[in-house]
């Protein structure tokens, strides 16, 4: 298991430098399509399979088609040049592997130890479900209305006229 | 055995290879994806909790998480039109107008 | 598991793959032939008695054409392109319930794993007409995207009614969940929206707008030729098969029926769906652009939305 | 459930939705659509009012809501009102989803200020954020605007990142997002074991929250917003949005790690100096007024973060005080620049403003003054209050600081003034009389002058409520 997991863990690594490396911008949004799905794996292997369709569902039908979408429309095309490294974005990003540095040593310096708080893992749409409306129903709302705003605001910023 | 700890590592890993992506990369497009690699990997985390502690809620955060990955794309891309059309590019390093 | 299992499970894929295959090859003949009828032509009767053969001879030609890959495309993605439409437009039928004993696989959240295939399903055409670098095609392939996206929304609220209405998302479950009344009767705005939804996935008229051969040549696939081209156009038919067998389960029943064998009511009630589709095909004209997305918009997915309402009321009060 | 106690934030939901409705039928009417919004903001104040002393947990434990979070409240109804009263005469045409940001922008601040679990307050602050990129955004053709809304979109959409792996990595160490629940475990159990990892989880959290109050290492959007945004918007983020930015700050440290202030107290210390200076030192260098206060409003935030290291019940209405009468400074010095307009937002086009329109030029050197924490103004007590709260536990090398900037500060803010009245004009600015500028500006000296001269009677009022 711990074998299966680190290989889609690799593909997971592989598809995301795919994707902040990538010079094509089309192939990076396929790479990232290829990383959503090798996380969906992973939410199959923890025993999630509704969470891994919502994933699949939610990504690569929805958010890669429309970033697919945009990238024909802009006409963005292959850009050589399109990252140089410059004195200040080369020490944000030795800063920002200090942090992970940091992130890392944290966590395995502190001893994290979790409880089971169920008798098994409720993995069931019922389940989630339930505890979706019933403990969390108010950011089940707000994030309805985080959705509304975002409805309204990409429909602003991409329409033609003011 | 796999534990918990395998998915926290693997996770802080694709997060900061996400950031480094937002912090790297001068294309809008680009930038937008690295932060969704940054939101999933975050999801990782949960399901490995939701996994180990037999725990239901994280699930539900993650469901949620998704409905903010989708308004930040969706969002983002809007925001990408805009500029092509107003500034005719969508490279932030070459958004220097404002500058006092 | 055991050999046997694996031994079972590998004859029935085959038998369904196979199955499936044969089906789609006696397609083509079928819609030429409802076509004929329809504007009272004869259509193929010269390869062997009635036309049958036809579509063999269709294949043989197809496979021995030259097979031209275009020097201005992306090579990879124009490769992989034709093989994902393929390969998810067969995907359905692993979780499709044939007859009450037969079919591959009962899982719980099958109505997802249906509506993940079709999100994926979108790549085939989206990839050929981006990697085609062709005008034609990306407009094809901007198309596909904008359609699939809207009208992915109206098929899935469609789903919910269904699953509000059976209480399950698996589809043998929700199958036996039928066995008094189809899902047609209190489903039918459901119904409605779903069949006008698979239309427009199926990028048939009047939603065929993606391959409009008067404005855009073929659409995604102006740049295929031979193998590739027929992958296209089999994975065209194998998706409105699926689509059929989809309808059927969901909302007729699947092989719920009296007096004839499970197998068969199936296979019928597949086929009528087919003709219908056939039908519409070649009765209606083609929508212009915008009135296609706004359809999508403003009529389905308010239905769909009004259906999700009528029936978490009716399971309510009834 | 206890759905009761957000009976103001569902009046606004409803206020909202009808906003989007109405600018369906009738496209374009602001001042109407306007109108409908005070009104549900009204309404709603009506109802936060009269249950002011109403307390409770709703929503299974993912709000709490008691009279103070109801004084936040109170300075986000005021940014809002403001707001639409100067959009009426700021904005020519604009969509009326301006309003409904509005609505929303306070509907998340509101839950920001109540919400007692981390995850809620992640949506909230996404809420809010994209809320006010709407606002940010409304005049998205103006080639500033684009820029200003591209630039908060993306460091909003980072930092956001940053917080909710913070929280995600919170709920790993306790088990639960519920801020209460945190805090009695870590009453029950200590640190043991949990050190490092909560200080990972407070870093990456301050992260977010230092976004959204401006405060130092992600202070960067700033001048750049303020520079770009309408006038109006920059006034209505840099009051509100902030407070909320604060509430959460004491909900997370004082509330959750209460326990264990080293975890966080020095790092607040450290970024309360950091604050103060660069805001202060960057404002001097420039010439342009509008970044000058966006680098103003960061050294406030300093300030603030000041009381928040004191953290006594002082500190707390302290705060909300401070918030509250920065308010009123930042709408009425932002209604003046609405009125001389946002392409002459430089410091020679307020040359010999003392001549063309007098009594312009006197209120904004009164808000300068005030700016500055000049006696007689509200400027003064509010920071008197921090310092003083500073100052009873015993941190005074902040206090120190927080009167070395104020010097500092008193440089750019009467070089405004020194132009208004000793420099000559260079080229005639014909203002036109815009009522609801007028009012706001208005509203805001009589405000200023109210909270500088009789503060006893609001401070004891936010005190009574903690």
């Amino acid at each position: 298991m711990k074998t299966v997991f680190y290989i889609n863990a690799l593909f997971s690594l592989i598809f995301a430098l795919g994707v902040i490396f990538g010079k094509n911008p089309l192939r990076s949004a396929l790479s990232l399509l290829l990383f959503f799905l090798t996380i969906a794996l992973d939410f199959f292997f923890a025993g999630s399979e509704y969470l891994g369709f919502v994933q699949i569902i939610v990504y690569a039908g929805g958010i890669i088609v429309m970033i697919a979408f945009v990238i024909i429309l802009l006409g963005l095309k292959k850009e050589s040049p399109d990252y140089d490294i410059t004195v200040r974005s080369f020490t944000g990003i030795i800063l920002l592997g200090f942090f992970a540095l940091g992130v890392l040593y944290g966590l395995a310096k502190s001893v994290l130890h979790l409880i089971p708080k169920a008798p098994y893992f409720d993995t069931s749409a019922a389940g989630i479900g339930d505890a979706l409306f019933s403990k969390y129903l108010l950011p089940f709302e707000v994030a309805s209305i985080l959705l509304l705003v975002g409805v309204v605001l990409a429909f602003i910023f991409a329409k033609k006229e003011v | 055995m796999l534990g918990f700890n395998d998915y926290l590592l693997v996770s802080v890993i694709l997060f900061f290879v996400g950031a480094l992506g937002v912090l790297f990369r001068r294309n809008l497009i680009y930038i937008l994806m690295s932060l969704e690699l940054m939101l999933n990997s975050i999801n990782l985390t949960l399901i490995g909790l939701a996994k180990y502690s037999n725990d239901t809620n994280p699930q539900v955060l993650i469901l949620l998480i998704l409905v903010v990955a989708a308004v930040e794309v969706a969002v983002g891309l809007g925001l990408a039109i805009n500029l092509m059309r107003v500034k005719k590019t969508v490279d932030v390093d070459l958004f220097k107008s404002l500058k006092g | 598991m055991a050999l046997k299992d694996v031994l079972i499970l590998v004859v029935k894929i085959s038998i369904v793959i196979g199955g499936m295959l044969g089906v789609v090859a006696y397609l083509t003949l079928m819609e030429r032939k409802v076509v004929a009828y329809i504007q009272e032509r004869l259509g193929p009767n010269r390869v062997g008695p009635w036309g049958l053969l036809q579509p063999i001879a269709d294949g043989i030609k197809l496979f021995f054409k030259e097979d031209v890959i275009p020097a201005h495309v992306d090579k990879l993605l124009y490769i992989i392109a034709p093989a994902i439409t393929m390969t998810m437009a067969v995907m359905p039928f692993v979780i499709i319930p044939f007859s009450k004993s037969f079919f591959l696989s009962d899982i719980n959240v099958g109505i997802l794993l249906l509506l993940a295939i079709s999100g994926i399903n979108t790549y085939g055409v989206l990839l050929a007409g981006i990697s085609s670098n062709s005008k034609y095609s990306m407009i094809g392939g901007l198309r596909v995207a904008s359609q699939l996206i809207s009208y992915e929304v109206a098929l899935s609220l469609a789903f919910v009614g269904v699953v509000l209405w059976n209480g399950s998302m698996s589809l043998v479950k929700i199958t036996e969940a039928q066995h008094v009344v189809w899902n047609i009767i209190p489903q039918f705005i459901g119904f409605i929206v779903f069949f006008i939804a698979a239309l427009a996935e199926l990028n048939r008229i009047p939603f065929d707008l993606p391959e409009a051969e008067a404005e855009l040549v073929a659409g995604y696939h102006t740049e295929y030729s031979s193998m590739k081209f027929a992958l296209f156009y089999l994975g065209e038919y194998a998706n409105l098969t699926a689509m059929s067998a989809i309808i059927t389960t969901l909302y007729l029943g699947g092989w719920q029926g009296p007096w004839l064998p499970g197998f068969v009511w199936f296979a019928i009630k597949t086929f009528v769906v087919l003709f219908v589709f056939m039908w519409i095909r070649w009765t209606y004209p083609r929508f212009r652009f915008d009135q296609l997305i706004s359809v999508g918009w403003k009529v389905l997915i308010p239905l769909a939305l009004l259906n999700i309402a009528l029936t978490a009321i009716l399971r309510i009060y009834i | 459930m206890n759905a009761h106690i957000l009976l103001p934030e569902i009046i606004l939901s409803i206020t909202a939705a009808l906003v989007l409705i109405i600018e369906f039928l009738t496209p374009r009417r602001l001042q109407f659509t306007g109108t409908v919004t005070i009104l549900g903001i009204l309404l709603a104040l009506f109802y936060d009012l009269s249950m002011f002393r109403n307390a409770g947990v709703g929503f299974f434990g993912m709000v709490k809501v008691g009279p103070f979070d109801r004084t936040f409240d109170l300075v986000f109804f005021i940014g809002a009102i403001l707001l639409i009263l100067l959009s009426f005469d700021y904005f020519v045409e604009i969509s009326g989803e301006f309003y409904f940001f509005i609505l929303t922008s306070l509907i998340a601040m509101m839950l920001l200020a109540k919400s007692i679990d981390l995850f809620m307050i992640f949506l909230s602050l996404e809420t809010l954020s994209f809320s006010l990129l709407g606002l940010i955004g409304i005049l998205k053709q103006k080639e500033f605007v684009a820029e200003a809304s591209m630039k908060y979109y993306l460091l909003a959409a980072f930092s956001s990142a940053f917080f909710l792996f913070g929280i995600v990595l919170t709920y790993v160490v306790f088990q639960t997002t519920n801020i209460s629940e945190i805090s009695n475990k870590l009453f029950a159990s200590g640190l043991t074991g949990i050190k490092p990892a909560l200080i990972v989880t407070v870093v990456l959290i301050l992260v977010g929250l230092a976004f959204k109050v401006a405060a130092i290492p992600f202070h960067m959007w700033t001048p750049d917003v303020y520079e770009g945004a309408p006038a109006p918007v920059v006034a209505f983020i840099s009051a509100g949005p902030k407070a909320a930015g604060f509430a959460i700050i004491l909900k997370i440290m004082l509330n959750g790690y209460q326990s264990h202030p080293e975890l966080w107290s020095s790092i607040f210390a450290y970024l309360a100096v950091l604050t103060m200076f660069w805001g202060n030192l960057a404002a001097l260098k420039t010439r342009n007024l509008k970044r000058m206060l966006a680098y103003s409003t960061i050294a406030h935030a300093g300030y603030v973060l000041v009381a928040v290291v004191s953290a006594n019940q002082q500190a707390y209405a302290a705060i909300v005080f401070y918030m509250l009468s920065y308010t009123f400074m930042v709408f009425g010095a932002f209604s003046i620049i609405s009125m001389l307009g946002d392409s002459h937002s430089n410091l020679e086009d307020y040359a010999g403003l003392s001549r063309t329109s007098p009594i312009l030029a006197f209120m904004m050197a009164i808000f300068m003054i005030s700016l500055t924490g000049i006696p007689t103004t509200s400027g003064f007590i509010s920071k008197f209050y921090v310092f003083m709260s500073a100052a009873k536990t015993n941190h005074i090398w902040l206090v120190v600081f927080g009167f070395i900037n104020g010097a500092i500060s008193a440089y750019y803010y009467l070089r405004v003034v020194v132009f208004m009245y000793m420099m000559d004009t260079r080229e005639e600015l014909a203002i036109p009389y815009f009522p609801f500028l007028r009012s706001v500006m208005w509203i805001a000296v009589i405000f200023i002058f109210y909270l500088g001269l009789f503060p006893q009677k609001v401070f004891e009022i936010i005190i009574s409520a903690l």
